[in-house]
């Protein structure tokens, strides 16, 4: 039973998603059931009433105990289901009073994660096992849905408002998060991992952002925040003009800002580009990129600007 | 004297074909272009839809081909890039929902068979059937030129904020939109003023065929539903263009209200897409089985539960969307309600058969099909109907499988079946049969592969509408899109065959399947106003006992 | 044809007598709106409810639901039914829906408070 | 829209009539009788009236809900409407409501004479209430108070948080929500001019005026939303 769940379903992270499937498990074998009954049926009667030239078929008009019999059974049946559904889904749409709240933004194809203690992550979550967390979600510009498939949770962050959804992680390791409502030419890309740590892992990853920076050289590491944090969206390696100026050949480069003034692209200007972007705006490009104050620890700065150096 | 029915052997009551029938009535163009005659109407609703169903089935084909690997390389060129993939799904989307599907079955179909059934002359109001037919084609020219101008890219669906701050055409599709509502509200009003008004002497409410009562049925809502569609596309408009602060919150709107006038109208549309299907199979599988219908009334009734209990269940398309608790539950119970009435249909079609004298010619083969995808279609929609499975399961694969095992496996096979039943009676040609077996297998096998294992990509936890996905959904993808070529090949050897069949002479006889409403009664392709004189009714709707041959 | 007038001057009276009605209720509601009946929800369903018995006027009379067939009745009812329908279904959920509001306002969003009601509450949970 | 409504009467003349010796020339062939083709064409209209009440419904719907999201600005937005003004509209329109009716009458007693004069008047009242409403639009043209972001009207007591003006919403919904109305009297002084010369060339008389009596169940569906508009932007204080 336990393989034929595996097959169907991702893996359970937590208690609710032991009991979605378990319901889920019991509507495929009642759907099998109740379609093996249809089907054979149809087939059944296909081949045993097959066609017989001149046979005259009995004139049955109706059966009015028969209507009544397969209308109220599946009626108590889809009750059944209904209450068993609702139950469960009570515990998904009240969260617990002392969960950890955790804030996200939602912008076209990223996520910004804030602890409660102000550190904030982009497209990487690390939540302590065995301790339920709440997620207060909004969006700054359109339609996303924060969907976790090992959790079996899902919800739609909206813009202008508010939207929560909540679960108790159960499973150490990393978990697939990925938006599940329509927002556009990234909508595929937006995906986040969420790392469920024991708690001293957890605590000493929220200082210093983790420590499996120092088992990989910088520009490895700066190639990779470059995807984890999504400059990807915005700024591209081969340099053709995305909503940000590419990172080809720039380093040591002379680059002309919109105010007519250019500045020499070094390590300083690297990261002033990062904290304070809205400072200067290289020509043609408008003030969009979000500050990534707090966001990149010192390892990922040095990395990315390890990593700019080797785009020639 | 009207020619009394017999029953069991195919080929009864054949008379000396008449010189003159609708088709070559008048002759040339502008005799088409201009008529009232419901039976042209039906044609040319025929030619439309199919054109736009064959244009969908393209863009279908190409997202299949696209998602066949991860990185979307075909011969080593990456085929189409997320924008376009985007624009691609949501034209797929919005021509089979609003150009193909909704007037199908009413526009087509029914259109032709209806005034028949009832053993009228034609339709209520023939001008306002024109009217709706030309306002169809406005419809689809607007939505063309959308196309053309700058592809869609919201998805069929038009949530806000994201459709009132894109930059594709979405203006035009929706005024698009708006004038096919009008056309399907036209055809919905026609046959209720039709079967109201216009029924055999004789012909009481309960001896009309099964497929009056679905299209009557379906008639209420597109009457009753499309002008929220309607009122909410010309909001939509309103607020991209005056920046009306109703759907988006940039300008203080709520998108979730979007979601509830779309929904009033788009859950009820699917019931004007499944009921006619259903009325289709209703007529097939007594006339094959020879049997007559088995819970008449339960089935005619259970078609108008179906359109009135399809307006209270919009919610559930909005679970996890923002709806509040309450609202969320309410409209998870009343969506168990529908569950009922889909079930007692099925189970009647089954006790039609039960004892019948079924002989599996294409369409009996389109209308088993249909009863064993649409038993899937329904049981899947209860894993959706159900709170807690829902969560995971909405806006992933699981959805879009489920949907199309309603909508294609339900309507698209019906409308298929219901080609073969009637195309004797609309061309005067038999199609043949060999063929028409061996398209029927080829689209029920391409049909499953493509959409079973979309089922478990679903459950997986991919996520609907995505260009780019997880390395591990690459083997299901692959076969689904294999799937998608056998189904493809499947549909274009039906198109072919049928069309082949034009070529030969009329040798289609009145009555080729011995069926007993009243179409059957007049010649194949019927006169231009359909009976010589008006036919009475002699015996109640599927009465398939023995007659004495009444001497002409 | 159907109604074949049995006697046009009657039935011009009661054209008449349903035209005087309706200029009452007008004046009636007018009135109405300058009277405040506990809070204006209250006022709101005062002026349907005159209004409805207006509109139930011009249909009976004016457009002759009374002494029509039946089916003309039926439909014009369930174009009410159906929009009422929308209009509950609808204020069910606006009227309860819940919205969650974080410990703290970050800066980096500020929708607007949810119907503009007083700011944040203290975020305690149902 | 308004061509639906026109296609709904049956022209007059009828296209061909097979020889079945029909007693009135606007007898279809399709229907056996007058009264048969009578009916079926008020069922037609009333669907049509069930659509029309569903679409203005739309806007009602969206006006309740935007009602609950910004209470205060709609109930301040109400006063820049002139109450009085709504009031002589709402007497227009059921002034005319009754002429129309009249109007049906005299043509069903073959007074064709009464019906000419009864149509004029209800078209006469049809064009004072759009004078009135042309008065009410420019004054809001004047003031500032219009949809979307064409609002520029100041000194409104809460300002717009986020983007969200409470005002504009409610000046979009009352453009369009009377807009939509007013575009409705226009097809209805239309149609009614349509019937008026058709009625004095003494096509109508008792065995057929149809025409008379659909324009007239569209008359008094456009009359039957104005007495719900009327209570809920002029009544509301």
């Amino acid at each position: 039973m336990e393989w034929f769940r595996s097959i169907m379903l991702p893996p359970q992270g937590s208690a609710f998603a032991g009991e979605v499937d378990t319901l889920y498990m019991f509507l495929f074998w009642l759907s099998a059931v109740l379609f093996l009954g249809i089907g054979g049926a149809a087939i059944y009667f296909a081949w045993r009433y097959r066609y017989t030239p001149g046979r005259v078929t009995p004139h049955i008009t109706h059966n009015t105990t028969l209507e009544i019999v397969w209308s109220v059974l599946p009626l108590l049946l889809c009750g059944v289901i209904f209450f068993w559904g609702l139950n469960d889904w009570m515990k998904y749409a009240v969260a617990p009073g002392e969960s950890m709240e955790i804030q996200i933004t939602a912008k076209k194809w990223l996520w910004t994660f804030e602890y409660p203690d102000g550190s904030r992550t982009a497209n990487e979550i690390h939540v302590p096992i065995n301790k339920p967390v709440k997620f207060i979600m909004t969006s700054e510009d359109v339609l996303h849905d924060f969907f976790v498939p090992d959790m079996r949770v899902k919800h739609d962050i909206v813009p202008g408002r508010y939207t929560q959804v909540w679960f108790t992680p159960t499973v150490l390791g990393k978990h697939h998060v990925t938006c599940a409502e329509y927002c556009g030419k990234g909508h595929s890309d937006m995906t986040a991992t969420l790392v469920v740590d024991n708690e001293p892992d957890f605590k000493k990853w929220l200082e210093t952002g983790g420590d499996d920076w120092k088992n990989y050289p910088p520009e490895k590491w700066g190639e990779m925040q470059r995807e984890q944090k999504g400059c990807a969206t915005c700024h591209s390696i081969d340099g053709t003009k995305g909503q940000g100026p590419t990172w080809k050949g720039i380093y040591g480069t002379m680059v002309e800002m919109n105010d007519g003034k250019s500045y020499l692209v070094d390590d300083a200007y690297l990261q002033e580009s990062m904290l304070q972007p809205n400072a200067k705006i290289v020509k043609g490009f408008e003030a969009i990129m979000p500050s990534f104050q707090g966001l990149l620890h010192p390892q990922d700065i040095r990395g990315l600007i390890a990593y700019i150096k080797t785009l020639k | 004297m009207a020619q009394a029915l017999t029953h069991s052997d195919p080929h009864i009551g054949d008379r000396p074909r008449p010189a003159k029938n609708y088709l070559n009535a008048t002759t040339g163009i502008w005799s088409w272009m201009t008529t009232v005659d419901h039976k042209r109407i039906g044609v040319m609703y025929l030619v439309a839809v199919s054109s736009a169903f064959f244009v969908g089935g393209m863009f279908a084909l190409l997202v299949r081909l696209t998602l066949l690997t991860p990185s979307h390389k075909l011969f080593g060129k990456v085929l189409i890039d997320a924008d376009t993939y985007n624009r691609v799904f949501t034209l797929h989307g919005a021509i089979m929902v609003f150009l193909f599907i909704i007037p199908s079955v009413p526009g087509s179909l029914a259109n032709f068979v209806l005034p028949l059934m009832l053993g009228a002359k034609d339709v209520a109001f023939p001008r306002l059937n024109l009217a709706s037919f030309y306002l169809w084609c406005t419809g689809a020219i607007l939505a063309v030129t959308s196309m053309i101008v700058g592809a869609v890219d919201t998805g069929w669906t038009f949530y806000t904020p994201y459709s009132t701050t894109t930059q594709s055409s979405v203006g035009l599709m929706t005024m698009a939109v708006f004038i096919l509502g009008f056309s399907s509200i036209f055809t919905g009003l026609n046959f209720i003023a039709t079967v109201h008004k216009l029924r055999a002497p004789g012909m009481g409410w309960f001896d009309m065929p099964l497929f009056v009562w679905g299209t009557y049925a379906t008639a209420i809502i597109q009457v009753l539903a499309t002008p929220v569609l309607g009122i909410t596309m010309v909001l939509l408009a309103l607020e991209r263009v005056f920046n009306i602060g109703i759907f988006d919150p940039k300008i203080g709107g709520d998108p979730v209200l979007f979601q509830h006038f779309f929904w009033f109208y788009s859950h009820p549309a699917v019931y004007i897409m499944i009921v006619p299907g259903m009325a289709i199979i209703s007529e097939i599988i007594p006339t094959f089985s020879r049997k007559t219908i088995f819970g008449y009334k339960a089935i005619a009734y259970s078609s108008v539960a179906l359109a009135l209990l399809g307006f209270l269940v919009w919610g559930h398309h909005m679970f996890v969307a923002g709806q509040s608790e309450l609202a969320t539950v309410v409209f998870s119970a009343l969506t168990f309600l529908v569950a009922i009435p889909s079930g007692v249909k099925l189970f009647n079609w089954l006790a039609t058969m039960y004892k019948g004298n079924i002989s599996l010619e294409t369409p009996m083969l389109y209308g088993i099909s249909f009863i064993l995808l649409f038993a899937i279609g329904g049981l899947t929609g209860i894993f959706l109907g159900a709170l807690s499975t829902d969560i995971h399961l909405t806006d992933t694969y699981f959805v879009v499988a489920h949907f199309h095992y309603v909508m294609m496996g339900g309507t698209v096979i019906a409308f298929i079946g219901g080609v073969h039943y009637w195309w004797p009676k609309i061309t005067g040609r038999m199609y043949s049969e060999k063929w028409g077996r061996i398209g029927c297998s080829l689209v029920f096998i391409g049909f499953n592969m493509t959409f079973l294992t979309q089922f478990f990509l679903g459950s997986k936890g991919m996520p609907r509408r995505y260009y780019n996905y997880l390395e591990q959904y690459q083997p299901l993808h692959a076969f689904s899109t294999f799937g998608s070529w056998v189904l493809g090949m499947g549909l274009f050897i039906t198109a072919a065959y049928l069309l082949a069949s034009l070529r030969k002479p009329m040798d289609a006889p009145d009555n080729p399947w011995g069926g007993t409403t009243m179409e059957w009664l007049t010649s194949s392709p019927p006169i231009e106003h359909n009976f010589e004189e008006q036919p009475v009714l002699e015996h109640e709707p599927y009465d398939y006992r023995p007659r004495v041959k009444k001497h002409a | 044809m159907s109604e074949h007038t049995q006697n046009p001057k009657a039935e011009a009276a009661v054209y008449l007598k349903t035209l005087i009605a309706l200029l009452v209720l007008t004046g009636i509601t007018v009135g109405a709106s300058y009277i405040h009946f506990g809070s204006g929800a209250a006022n709101v369903v005062v002026a349907l409810t005159i209004a409805t018995i207006k509109a139930t006027l011009v249909a009976l009379f004016f457009m002759h639901l009374l002494h029509d067939k039946p089916v003309n009745g039926i439909i014009a009812v369930a174009g009410f039914i159906f929009l009422g329908l929308f209009l509950m279904f609808t204020l069910l959920d606006f009227d309860t829906r819940e919205n969650p509001l974080p410990r703290n306002l970050p800066g980096v969003v500020t929708p607007p408070p949810p119907a503009a009601t007083t700011p944040a509450p203290a975020p305690e949970h149902h | 829209m308004s061509t639906s409504t026109v296609d709904l009467q049956h022209d007059p003349h009828g296209h061909g009539d097979d020889g079945h010796g029909h007693d009135d020339p606007h007898h279809q062939h399709h229907f056996t009788t007058m009264e048969q083709q009578f009916d079926t064409s008020k069922i037609g209209m009333w669907l049509f009236l069930a659509t029309e009440v569903l679409l203005f419904g739309g806007l009602f719907v969206g006006f309740g809900m935007m009602q609950a999201r910004f209470p205060e600005q709609f109930k301040e937005a109400h006063e820049h409407l002139q109450r009085p003004l709504g009031a002589l509209n709402t007497v227009v329109l059921l002034v005319s409501s009754w002429t129309m009716v009249m109007g049906v009458l005299s043509a069903r007693t073959n007074q064709r004479k009464k019906l000419v004069i009864y149509l004029i008047i209800t078209i006469l009242c049809a064009c004072i209430f759009l004078g009135v409403k042309y008065f009410e639009y420019s004054h809001k043209f004047e003031e500032g108070l219009l949809p979307g972001h064409y609002y520029t009207h100041h000194g409104d007591k809460i300002a717009t948080v986020n983007g969200a003006n409470g005002y504009a919403t409610f000046f979009s919904f009352y453009f369009m929500m009377t807009g939509l109305h007013g575009i409705h009297i226009l097809v209805g002084i239309a149609l009614l001019a349509w019937i008026a010369v058709r009625g004095n060339r003494g096509e109508f008389n008792s065995s057929y005026y149809t025409p008379v009596d659909l324009v007239g169940l569209y008359w008094h569906l456009v009359d039957l939303i104005w007495i719900y508009l009327f209570p809920l932007y002029y009544l509301i204080s």
